[in-house]
């Protein structure tokens, strides 16, 4: 398809802006202007509304497709949500508007929301406080990472690294190095959890924390969370609960009853937050009581009036890791969700969800030729190895599935499994489309035996074919001109 | 029995797959963990229908004032948006979609962050440009750090016409790294100090961070000032409000090396703090330095044209703990929006715009300047946001104003010490001649009381 | 020069079109018309950019209050709307696009359109509907029309319980025809007054024209009616309120011939009266003389599924002034919205909506009847609508209420001679108990007054 | 593709509605309840949004393509329009309460909004007053000929006929006929407009009007309508003015300068307010000052004070000819419309919307191989007769051309004019959609020469091919069992 650039014939124009001059212009002098106007498209408004109008039906989505990309929980994201966040009385506030003195009796709605989701998430945790400002899940595990240095420069404690299993998410160790912590690395055992004893091993007492998901990538819940959370407890240790896979447990377990300390969760996956294409989401970071100092500012509180108000003088806090409140328009859609579900719909998202997974997990075995190996949680993975034989890689299971209308589940992640195929149903799918699904691997298991050419083809149905990545990535094409 | 709401699952559904896996009870799924970690029942209310939901949240958000007339910017601004923008952001193709991991899935996303890419490349002058960060203030720490991975230094000068929202940002952001961090303050005509910056110049300073125009809106051109800079081989990095390089110089043409910024303006809602949009761009020779996901133009095996994720071994999903950056999910939406608004207004309707914006504040300081006891903080240069000091505490004005339904400004007090009296104004093309002289009737009013 | 707005020309391209066509100025496209034809400049204002015309908007819209608390519905209801119903109907590829002409461009709306056709045989019990018609109020007269078409004679009764808005209009449409139209007063105890019909059916008359639930909200059970009129050969036509069909008797199982009805309460805002949606639906052997667009299902060559627009010979673009109607453009959108909200609310959801209209209307009834001095118009029995009669003129309340912020119901006296202490009050699945209740003590307080 | 039905299954359910009750149940008698409810489908919200988005995407619409659809004026609907009709203020107005004594306070914005749209249409077509209740074209024409009727019955004429020329729109005689009056036919002469010696003939003192189109289908504008009309005026006739196309004129000509005393005015098409697929649109109609007793109520007036209100005291009014004051949502985005255009704009579109026609005719007319019969207006009438030498029909083409993404021209009318293709652009399409408009249709044309079988076969690209007309209209599928 043409850029908008392409499109872009010198004298059109989009939407007429106002022109309306109240003052004379004002001389300022050249050095300060730019000589030539920015070469943005030139082109009418129904030019624009094709072009992206075509251009957002060249995407796969949850709107339109089956997406189970496993790590990611791409559930259905509710319109209601959507409405109640594009609400003018809430997208219309300036942030500093409850900074300025009087002006926090004018922004009383939009800080209750952000009080009240606060609540909400540490009753849902079982933690005793949280701050809404981390703009992603790895913004949260880097908020937790800075507050766990906090807590230990305060306490006096030497500490100089974090242990971080080899399935966790590449954001893990990325967001203690960037916090300034060195990553130790734990293998996995054969259950695909971490390795208890060399974990046991590395623990000292200069071990800052431990950075767990729980279930894991692979979909598996560590059945010594118990005794990891008393082992670092015991070196002053802080436990790091990355909650990107809340929607396995919500509802049933909670990190802080396990034992952590320190937990981010991600609107944008349990809590039906729309992914748009690569974010907005919200990483909220939950903690225990005694970490609670050190949380960043601003803290949201309900004054003695009942009046939401801003405090900002917390001498512990580490201090601004966002400019104002966090992904407020993220907040509202992951509040109204919450009050959508209630008590009995956490719990009964997490069971379907789960529900889901098993079910696909079990139906998709004999295909995999994979053993039984117990239960799985919101998502499980499976190896393509089997594939191999016929020259036909997971990589080409994926194309495949796209011809036929279901976004790929997650493949080479995590990296410890080869030809890895990970799948996260969750639970706004229907049974229709689970069975669809599996049939759909079938026929592709299909063709693997019998014309893999066909798979290697794959896709042909969307507006382009593989694409060369090494190309891209040797050319460097990265803006039109 | 009360349905689980959005979960798709009959009670009929549900025994069959019971049934398919050999269990009776959703507790048997979990059978492998320790029955000691099962939480108590929620102490969350009941769910809400949908109708109940929407009516709870109408109700809040009619606590706040959205009728406030605004003078407020200080970095965030309340920009006309055309009715375009939500309409086609709002498609469920693009805003329900991942990251485009399977490029042949997701050439939507991907060819919209490419144009994005180009647009923010022609606004700032700069070679190249990711397909987005956090905001303005992450933008700003990614570019700091990148500039001093690239220099292998740890001293930075930060300018205190940055703004100060951004500057807390980073003296959290850096407190536990080794990392040298200076603040310069500014000169009395309210622009980068040059006398300071000569001094302080050496080959121990990896970044030099600047604003233009800065948080008082001074606009400045800082072409010398990033000669200096390269001289001690250091980069500059230079923070900009893009609404403003509809006319302003750009950062490119004056040579800086990292530009970011808050893209907030360009289509985005104020929505109280967020979802925002920062952007950086770069010089080609940074590319492989930059944070975040960038998006290149490449070819199928038929020779058609095509949007991948690039140089991705930058990040962390490959490169761990070794990476550019931790992030991970950007807010590729907002980029969306962006791009969209900057197609929909166009060549001539950004200019229309930036002119608007310079046009009201010119007005307003023609009219407060008039007031007694009202002196100008800095000099008539400025794109749509200036300072006035008032003959009293400006928090103390500004409280005033609020209960009257104005919010009149941003008093700088509270980051700079000694500006108490100082109060910040913007102006975007909404505001109108009538509404100006209404804010400065009260204005005036309050100064007398 | 100022742009046109919406108009995608360039001067540039403007240039090379007058070139191509030989021509110097706009006016030579005109040159075969007379000059003196030309018009003077329009006295309208200069146009608006698109920012202040919403500014302008939103202050038009903010001079209506929208925060009454409301009891009034007289056949027009605000309803929870689910916000997915707007996000799918207003998808550009739905609401851009014309009549499906074309039907291999068109399955879209075509097969939305017999879902929507289903949906309404399934509500109300009949074998065939069509795609839309304007309003409840068109398609009343619309279907009376078609009684008389197909039965040939030109006498119709029309019950009193029929919405007086909608027998104003029918009065309007048939004064100039030869329509003999007559109207049938309500029995005591607010319905279909069986005795006088026994009395007027006769061999003269072509339809009667009944409502269920009836303008009173009072039900009825109009089988034995129908049966009489069946045995003059004459055809029932029945208006009816969609969301009562949750749980009142269908009129297909009470044998009306002809059904029409306004859908606004599927999933249509009240929107100051329209656009709205006049829905039809009838017993197979009449669909030839049924008036509007039909959808049927059909096949390709490949015997694969599709929808097309069917029966086109009864429409005017094909009969002319031989049509069953004049009928063109319909309200397709808003059929479309209707299925939506259908689907979304379910089999069991639409259920729950009834249920809850009910409820509010029944605990409302409760507290109104126990005011001193109000006398229920009719007795207890009905979906979600009745009137009660008070001391004084109902008009003067409501005026004392609307004050107050409660739109208390509808005087139906400004209709109904003698009845003009009556108010009719309508109950949604919105009002709550704290809502009725304040209701209720301001009216008993207005009364005391 | 599925219908919503036959996705439904027991159980599943959709957005949750609200189950609070209040008050105690009350028993209906049997009798007067349904016995069975009624069987909507049973599906998951997620699969609702699906099942409609899918739907969505198999339409042509001008969002997504050139829609040149003569007659119909397919031109681009500004989101701002939208986004203005949208407002709560504006859609949540229940239309009864401007009735209740005290309500009409209440509802001022409303009232503004239809009494100014009343005005500026007023001015625009050159007539004294306008009603904005006529919920589309037909229906504006089926009120214009009530007020014909009001007239004649007002001052004792004895009408029993109106006049109108063969090539009017299908509407025109069906709204004559159901207001009351026999039709009289009139051919159209050589040059595509009303034959003036045979209208001569036909009209006579029972002449209730003439019903014109003009420009008319043919995209020709009749130059002798000053005659026309001064002789319908000297039988006391009334001239109407079919305005459905007044996207030609407007700005330039009136109607009412013209000499017409009643028009109607597509709002859905010469006002940039949606099609809809199908509607709701709006047909405002304008009279003469002679005829303004006879509008239908209410009406809408500006009081001495300032203030609007509703006036139903008018006893020559013809009465209700809608419940209330139209399709208000519709009259909102032609009113935001209208201010957006503003006086030039109003001229600058007719201009461009006549140019692009006629540059599409030149451009076009060597492939159709018809001789200059002069400039036409918005739209123009070719004949693909040139083709069926190759056995190829204009229906060939209009199926080819979906085949290449442009929805269409409008075919088979009108009826006078073998094979017709009727073109109208719009003036929102660009100079790059026409050209390249023209260069489908040389690419269609050599199909026709070279492999006329590709044509008889198209569409391919769609979800189904030509589909049996005929089979739909024999088995009477019309909803699914
Ligand atoms: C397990 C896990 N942790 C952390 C993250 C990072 O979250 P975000 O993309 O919001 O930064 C992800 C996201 O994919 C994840 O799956
Ligand atoms: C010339 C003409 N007149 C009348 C009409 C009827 O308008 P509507 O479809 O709004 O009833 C049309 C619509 O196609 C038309 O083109």
């Amino acid at each position: 398809m043409k850029l908008i650039y392409e499109k872009s014939s010198p004298g059109r124009s989009g939407v007429q802006m106002s022109s309306i001059k109240i003052s004379p212009t004002e001389e300022i002098p050249e050095k300060y202007l730019r000589s030539q106007p920015a070469e943005l498209p030139e082109v009418s408004e129904a030019e624009v509304v094709r072009h992206f109008t075509a251009l957002s039906r060249l995407n796969f989505s949850v709107d339109t497709h089956f997406y189970p990309l496993g790590s990611c929980t791409m559930k259905y994201n509710p319109k209601a949500c959507e409405a109640a966040a594009n609400l003018p009385g809430l997208t219309e506030v300036h942030p500093l508007w409850p900074q300025l003195r009087g002006g926090g009796l004018l922004t009383q709605g939009s800080l209750e929301v952000l009080y009240k989701t606060e609540r909400l998430l540490s009753e849902a945790t079982g933690l005793a406080e949280f701050t809404l400002q981390p703009m992603a899940g790895a913004h949260g595990e880097l908020t937790g990472v800075m507050i766990m240095a906090a807590y230990h420069k305060d306490k006096g404690n030497e500490k100089d690294h974090i242990i971080i299993p080899d399935s966790a998410h590449g954001t893990n160790p990325a967001s203690a190095m960037i916090g300034g912590y060195e990553v130790v690395t734990i293998p996995s055992d054969e259950n695909g959890v971490m390795d208890f004893d060399l974990f046991r091993d590395a623990l000292n007492e200069k071990t800052a924390g431990v950075m767990l998901t729980s279930p894991n990538t692979l979909g598996v819940f560590n059945p010594r969370i118990k005794d990891i959370c008393n082992a670092v407890h015991e070196v002053d240790g802080l436990m790091y609960y990355d909650g990107a896979n809340f929607n396995a447990i919500m509802g049933r377990y909670r990190p802080g009853d396990m034992g952590f300390d320190i937990c981010h969760l991600n609107l944008h996956k349990s809590f039906a937050t729309p992914h748009g294409g690569g974010g907005p989401g919200a990483g909220p970071v939950g903690v225990v009581e005694k970490l609670r100092p050190y949380l960043p500012v601003s803290r949201v509180e309900k004054t003695k009036d009942g009046t939401y108000a801003l405090n900002y003088d917390e001498p512990k806090s580490i201090g601004y890791i966002s400019p104002f409140y966090g992904n407020f328009g993220v907040i509202v859609r992951a509040y109204s969700y919450i009050l959508s579900l209630g008590r009995d719909g956490m719990l009964g998202t997490s069971n379907r969800a789960v529900l889901n997974a098993n079910y696909l997990q079990e139906k998709l075995r004999p295909l995999f030729e994979e053993e039984y190996k117990g239960r799985c949680m919101h998502e499980f993975v499976y190896s393509g190895s089997c594939l191999k034989q016929y020259g036909v890689h997971t990589l080409d299971i994926a194309k495949g599935m796209i011809d036929r209308g279901i976004h790929p589940p997650t493949v080479y992640f995590p990296l410890n499994i080869p030809e890895a195929i990970m799948v996260e149903p969750t639970e706004t799918e229907d049974r229709d489309t689970l069975d669809h699904f599996v049939a759909v691997m079938e026929e592709l298991f299909d063709l693997a035996k019998n014309d893999p050419d066909k798979l290697h083809a794959a896709p042909v149905s969307t507006p382009v074919g593989r694409l060369d990545e090494v190309k891209a990535a040797r050319d460097m094409r990265l803006s039109y001109s | 029995m009360k349905k689980t709401p959005f979960c798709a699952t009959s009670e009929q559904d549900q025994a069959a797959m019971f049934q398919e896996l050999g269990i009776s009870d959703f507790d048997e799924l979990f059978s492998a963990i320790p029955e000691e970690l099962r939480s108590d029942e929620l102490n969350i209310p009941e769910g809400l229908s949908e109708m109940e939901m929407m009516q709870h949240i109408r109700k809040v958000a009619s606590k706040n004032s959205t009728d406030l007339i605004n003078f407020c910017g200080a970095g965030f601004y309340d920009h006309y948006i055309p009715a375009a923008v939500s309409a086609l952001s709002s498609r469920g193709e693009f805003y329900t979609a991942y990251t485009p991991y399977q490029p042949e899935a997701s050439q939507g996303t991907l060819q919209a962050a490419f144009e994005y890419q180009t647009a923010i490349c022609r606004l700032t002058g700069m070679e190249v440009a990711n397909s987005s960060l956090f905001d303005g203030g992450t933008a700003l720490i990614e570019g700091i750090m990148m500039a001093l991975r690239h220099t292998r230094r740890n001293k930075v000068l930060v300018d205190e016409g940055v703004n100060p929202i951004y500057r807390e940002m980073l003296r959290c952001y850096t407190q536990n790294l080794s990392v040298d961090y200076q603040e310069v303050p500014l000169s009395g005509s309210g622009v980068a100090d040059r006398k300071t910056y000569a001094d302080a110049l050496d080959d121990s300073i990896g970044a030099v961070v600047l604003q233009n125009p800065n948080f008082f809106g001074c606009l400045d051109n800082l072409s010398e000032l990033i000669e200096k800079i390269h001289e001690v081989k250091a980069l500059a990095v230079m923070s900009v409000y893009p609404m403003a390089l509809s006319l302003v110089e750009t950062p490119g043409a004056m040579g800086a090396d990292i530009v970011t910024g808050e893209g907030q303006s360009l289509g985005l809602p104020l929505n109280f703090g967020g979802p925002y949009l920062g952007f950086m761009a770069t010089k080609k020779e940074y590319v492989r330095k930059m944070p975040g996901r960038i998006v290149g133009e490449t070819e199928d095996a038929q020779g058609r044209r095509g949007y991948v994720l690039t140089l991705q071994a930058r990040e962390q999903h490959i490169r761990r703990e070794k990476a550019t950056s931790n992030i991970c999910s950007n807010v590729q939406l907002c980029a969306l929006r962006a791009i969209i608004y900057l197609s929909l207004v166009g060549r001539e309707g950004f200019l229309d715009v930036g002119r608007q914006c310079m046009d009201r504040a010119g007005y307003a300081w023609q009219k407060l300047t008039e007031i007694e006891g009202i002196e100008p903080a800095f000099n008539r240069r400025f794109f749509n946001e200036f300072a006035v000091r008032l003959p009293k505490d400006a928090s103390e004005v500004v409280s005033e104003l609020i209960d009257q339904g104005i919010a009149a400004g941003f008093p700088v007090g509270r980051y700079y010490k000694g500006m108490e009296n100082v109060l910040l104004f913007a102006f975007t093309e909404k505001r109108t001649k009538e509404e100006i002289d209404i804010m400065v009737a009260k204005l005036e009013s309050a100064l007398k009381a």
